[in-house]
């Protein structure tokens, strides 16, 4: 069921579009743009696809697939290693990854980090790079804390005091702690410094080759953000027409992620892509080895088709 | 020769049956009997009466459905009893020396006792030269001439022998013969033997025990009166032929000469 | 040293299966009994551990709302067909090594190297080539099945008595019927422990393919969950796909004893 | 009584030797004979002698290490030989009916003719009523009248026995012997029998081959001319008994009566 | 048809040690110059499938920077400890399940539950218990080597011959007797079969470890690598963890090839 479209005209042109992990409340925007119609009214039929962001990233980057979410640093991690991706939309003003600690641990400011074990998935991905920026930013060296790699199991790892602090994606993992009564302490990266977050992300061979697609993808995603935006309630009642379960869930855990994504988004007006949050982003990256040569950040985004 | 009254293994009454599917089969019907100690006796019967599994019974291997095993006077030294079975029944992954030591090293003998009474048994029963030898590569005979030395060396007290010598030819067999003869006489232990062969029977028992088809009871005790030393002309004189004659009629007539035992007719209820 | 035969097979294996049936049972009712004494000692907040009543309430509800069969039902084929298809193709592999130990050498560093790679590692490889269907699931899922299969098939088919190899040869025999009469019986044991593993291990297969790119079967449900922060529901599906897992042991044990009912005499002693 | 000068089994220079680790065991020497179609030869020899290579060999389990081995006149309808091996080599998983029939099955018979020529052959041997037995549940002779029941049931030109009564009590043992002369005589088969027994080998044989030890050679080759049908009467004239003394005479020579046979002495280089 | 017992297993062994050798080498070549054919005709880009010359380069590079080694060590020691506990846990507990039926059906649901959870599934809540360190990685490591092992001694001592555990019993043998002298060495093939099995899966066990949450190890150098999308550093990885999962394959196989030496006379077939 998640992933058609309601309209059965058959002259829709059908596209993918991939998204990471499972079907989730914060990818509402494509929810809101299928069901009402947005991309057909572009002529288009989507089908929404959910996997690994590197494998997609790999599969855009090639030509196999042409649309995507994905966050600012693998598009540039990616274009260092000769793959062609290109953001289209900044989607997220905001970079998605922040601390979360309990309130008694006092941890108010990145410096406060100092001398705490601290949770994150892995060393890899947007929460590591997230922090290390962070942590960069506010002076802080390896030395100061210690790393503990706990996979996905942050709120676990901290209501069981097994770490000081975690490094979480924004609006979920603090959405969850304030539902089950604990008082929290967040500290957002973006608070301190401009990173690129989550962008629709195209290839330059689609860029060239089919440029009114492209802008087509863009518009009805924009308008599906907007409309999520401004009505969160019948968002919110969209998605559970995508995602399983989701009338069983935690009704409030589930609408505080909602809620909390949409601050991050980038709505009207749209002010297109900052070339000094993906200067930063790409200074985060040679720092800490994950690039060893400078890219054209220009060549990254591509703003043409914002609306 | 018996000498002694003293008893070493008494039978009382004993049954043992196996279910089956479609029934029981009775296999010992409450044979009672006793063996004295130090004395050499004999069992012989029809295939499929139940031989071996009176042996299985007085080794320990199967507990009697009904009656009792006793062992009057257990010595305190060494195992009560020692079995050779029917099958060679030898280890594939030891060679013939280290299948032969098995009871000693069970027994925790020290190395050099080991491997001293080892050889020397290896050497009794013909098979020097093959100590390295792997089970599968000895001939049939070979492989039962390891278990009768596995037996003889933990030197138990009441040695039960299950058709030890089927396998070997008529030489080597009755070489075999005198050797557990020797054995018995210097080590003074009490042999219960089963044979297919009415003259090895005689000429090396003190009694010969004959057994009737299933459900197995004994149909004849024969004391052997011949003296010992047992020597090779005794097979030619009248009184052994004569036995064997007795032997052989009793056997004729447990065996109906008419039909092969069946089961239908023999114990099946 | 109980009575060697007795009881009959048939009688036996029933009693076998129904003591079975109820130690599974009582292991069970154990099972939660202890879940709620954690529960209620611990008083973990209910994300962490639910208690077994929770627990069943979300069964119930994704019972009757259709959620819990949609994606078991999606599952249990991906399990079935991987199942069958890893085996098969292991078995068959085996047989091909062991009877040309030029090609197993040629091959097994293929096929280990194939192995030591986690599926977790390659799965989302095999949903980018294969899509995000069924297909890519049963092939994860006969992929995990494979190897324990494959190395049961060889070791069982190693452990063929040579005695009976010779003498189909010397029934003049052709290699199917060699297979059918002789190896197919004699590895069974062995093939079917492998089996029993591989069944238990298809059931990680189909799960770890769905954790990675699916929208079906239970192992996405456990992302939802998981996803959803409603822990009752990776309970609910946990417990499903264990469940699944012991019925196709089960079902492999029920096998074994049908298929190897004459052995029911090794579990007498 | 031979018959026909038809030659049914041609050895020529057969030798056999193993390779071991500690040099090459030589088994069979520069071997040569023939056997004259539908006669009866009996081979008999020392234990570890070499009787089983032999059989093997004609059997088509081993490939000789110089000379040859002719059919010289093969019929094309059923197999040309048909073995007893020295053990029994059973099934375990299948049944005594199922182990009888066997070679029936390899060679695609049909149902009823199956049926009943097991039947028929499992009745000859004396064992109707444990036609369900499994193999573990038999006593050792009447195992080994399985396999003599499997042999015969193929019915092969040429049968090969490797010492077949072995485990069989002496009326048995006499009863299958008359038995195996009555099928003789009435398929006019050619029969190659090891046994160890000499009164056997004469009662049953026109011919009696003696082998010497290891490496073995076939020391005497004695034409046994005693009329047809034999009779129990036979075993006791006068004719019987100095073939006998004849026979045993040779093996006690080949059989070096101060030691028992050992690897060094015999056939080691 | 091939010559028995020919040639030695001492020649054989090291024949056959050194020919799979060869064939291991010959298999490696061949699937390195068909990735480069592979490579050379797709022409895919550097990130899908780098070239053999490019992984290679990577390798010298991670190789002599330390980075390699640094995560190979760690990883390796995870799997030795793991493979180490695991299989001798799990043969521990198989070896009490194999002496009390009653035990195994309790267990068995257990058993079969916990191996059914995909290691995935339940590696993040390893690592919250017991910590990201070794320690976690180890015990996933054990968990994954478990079943395999387990399963594969329940059913090896099951298969150990009723006929050498009746000789044990008659020869007096301690359970650690029987356990040393029989059960170990009877029921080594098959264990050994899940040992090769288990040391595979005890490699995949510590990558998934190490993939779930670790700052070390090659499972975390292929998150690094695939991080970065640096496709020859993760194809470096994977390299280093099949030839990993290779070398304890091959050293296993060389343990059997030792413990089983006995058993070679089976491959001359
Ligand atoms: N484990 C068993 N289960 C069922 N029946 C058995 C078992 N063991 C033996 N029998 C039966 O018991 C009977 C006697 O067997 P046993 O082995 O004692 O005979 P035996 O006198 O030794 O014969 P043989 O001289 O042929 O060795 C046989 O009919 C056999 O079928
Ligand atoms: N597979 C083998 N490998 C090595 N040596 C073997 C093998 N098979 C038999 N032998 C040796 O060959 C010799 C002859 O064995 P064979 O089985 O032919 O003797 P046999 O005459 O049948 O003796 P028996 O009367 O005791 O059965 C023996 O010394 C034996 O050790
Ligand atoms: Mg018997
Ligand atoms: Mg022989």
């Amino acid at each position: 069921q998640a992933g058609s479209t309601p309209t059965t005209n058959a002259q829709l042109r059908e596209i993918t579009i991939n998204l990471t992990y499972i079907p989730n409340v914060q990818f509402a925007p494509f929810y809101v743009a299928i069901e009402k119609g947005y991309f057909a009214e572009e002529g288009l039929q989507v089908k929404l696809n959910y996997g690994n962001e590197a494998d997609m990233i790999a599969l855009v980057g090639s030509g196999k697939e042409q649309f995507m979410v994905a966050s600012g640093e693998q598009v540039l991690m990616a274009r260092a290693q000769g793959l062609p991706v290109v953001s289209v939309y900044p989607w997220y003003k905001k970079f998605p990854v922040g601390v979360v600690s309990l309130k008694e641990q006092n941890i108010q400011t990145p410096q406060d980090l100092k001398g705490k074990v601290i949770g994150l998935p892995g060393l890899y991905g947007a929460s590591y790079i997230g922090f290390e920026a962070l942590a960069n930013y506010a002076g802080l060296s390896d030395a100061d804390y210690t790393l503990s790699s706990i996979g996905f199991t942050q709120v676990e790892a901290l209501v069981s005091q097994t770490v000081d602090a975690a490094v979480i994606y924004l609006p979920n993992e603090p959405s969850q702690l304030r539902a089950l009564g604990y008082e929290i302490n967040v500290i957002a990266v973006s608070d301190y410094l401009d990173l690129v977050g989550n962008s629709l992300v195209t290839n330059e061979e689609t860029i060239a080759n089919d440029p009114d697609l492209v802008r087509s993808v863009v518009k009805a995603f924009y308008r599906g953000v907007k409309a999520a935006a401004e009505n969160p309630e019948e968002a919110y009642a969209i998605c559970a027409k995508y995602v399983e379960n989701l009338t069983e869930a935690d009704q409030a855990v589930q609408q505080a992620v909602l809620a909390e994504s949409i601050k991050l988004w980038e709505t009207d007006p749209l002010p297109g892509s900052q070339q000094e949050s993906w200067e930063n982003m790409q200074q985060v990256l040679l720092q800490l080895g994950l690039m060893s040569q400078p890219v054209d950040v220009q060549g990254a985004y591509h703003d043409a088709f914002l609306p | 020769m018996p000498s002694s009254p003293k008893i070493a293994l008494e039978v009382r009454g004993l049954s043992i049956a196996f279910v089956e599917i479609d029934g029981s089969l009775e296999v010992l019907d409450n044979l009672s009997f006793a063996v004295e100690a130090n004395s050499f006796v004999c069992v012989i019967g029809p295939s499929g009466g139940g031989k071996s599994t009176l042996l299985r019974a007085l080794s320990g291997l199967l507990t009697p459905s009904t009656g009792e095993i006793r062992f009057p006077h257990p010595s305190h030294t060494g195992p009560q009893t020692g079995l050779v079975f029917q099958k060679p029944n030898l280890m594939p992954w030891r060679t013939l020396f280290d299948n032969v030591s098995l009871p000693l090293e069970l027994a925790g003998r020290p190395k050099e006792e080991i491997q001293q009474a080892t050889q020397e048994m290896i050497d009794l029963v013909g098979l020097h030269g093959f100590e390295k030898s792997y089970p599968h590569e000895l001939s049939g005979g070979m492989a039962q001439r390891v278990a009768i030395a596995r037996s003889l060396v933990q030197d138990p007290e009441i040695l039960l022998l299950d058709e030890p010598f089927g396998q070997l030819d008529a030489l080597t067999r009755e070489r075999m013969g005198e050797e557990l003869l020797r054995i018995w006489g210097e080590k003074r232990k009490t042999v219960l033997m089963v044979t297919h062969s009415i003259s090895e029977a005689i000429y090396l028992a003190d009694r010969v025990l004959v057994m009737t088809r299933r459900p197995a009871q004994i149909s004849l005790d024969l004391p052997i009166p011949l003296p010992r030393p047992r020597i090779e002309e005794m097979r030619f004189q009248p009184e052994f032929g004569r036995l064997a004659q007795v032997v052989h009629e009793q056997l004729s007539q447990n065996n109906d000469v008419t039909a092969m035992p069946t089961k239908m007719q023999a114990g099946l209820k | 040293m109980k009575q060697q035969g007795m009881p009959t097979p048939k009688v036996q294996l029933q009693r076998l299966t129904s003591r079975r049936w109820v130690m599974g049972v009582l292991a069970l009712l154990f099972g939660l009994a202890l879940w709620q004494l954690v529960w209620m000692l611990l008083r973990l907040p209910a994300f962490i551990l639910p208690s077994p009543s929770m627990v069943w309430q979300k069964f119930l509800i994704t019972l009757s709302n259709g959620l819990l069969w949609r994606h078991l039902s999606y599952t249990l084929l991906e399990v079935i067909l991987g199942l069958m298809i890893g085996s098969s193709l292991a078995a068959l592999l085996g047989y091909f090594l062991s009877k040309s130990p030029w090609l197993e050498n040629f091959a097994s560093p293929y096929l280990v190297a194939s192995q030591s790679v986690p599926v977790v590692a390659i799965a989302p490889l095999l949903v980018i080539w294969f899509g995000p269907g069924m297909f890519s699931k049963v092939l994860i899922c006969s992929l995990t099945v494979f190897f324990p299969v494959l190395i049961n098939t060889l070791v069982g088919l190693r452990e063929v008595p040579q005695d009976l190899r010779e003498l189909m040869r010397s029934l003049r025999a052709t290699p199917a019927q060699t297979l059918r009469y002789l190896e197919l019986p004699a590895s069974l044991p062995v093939f079917l422990g492998g089996l029993r593993v591989g069944a238990t291990l298809s059931v990680i297969g189909a799960i770890v393919g769905e954790l990675v790119g699916s929208d079906r079967g239970l192992g996405f449900l456990i992302n939802v969950g998981r996803g959803q922060y409603d822990t009752a529901l990776v309970f609910v599906a946990v417990i499903t796909l264990m469940a699944l897992a012991a019925a196709l042991y089960g079902l492999i044990l029920l096998l074994e004893s049908r298929l190897l009912s004459w052995q029911t005499w090794r579990k007498t002693n």
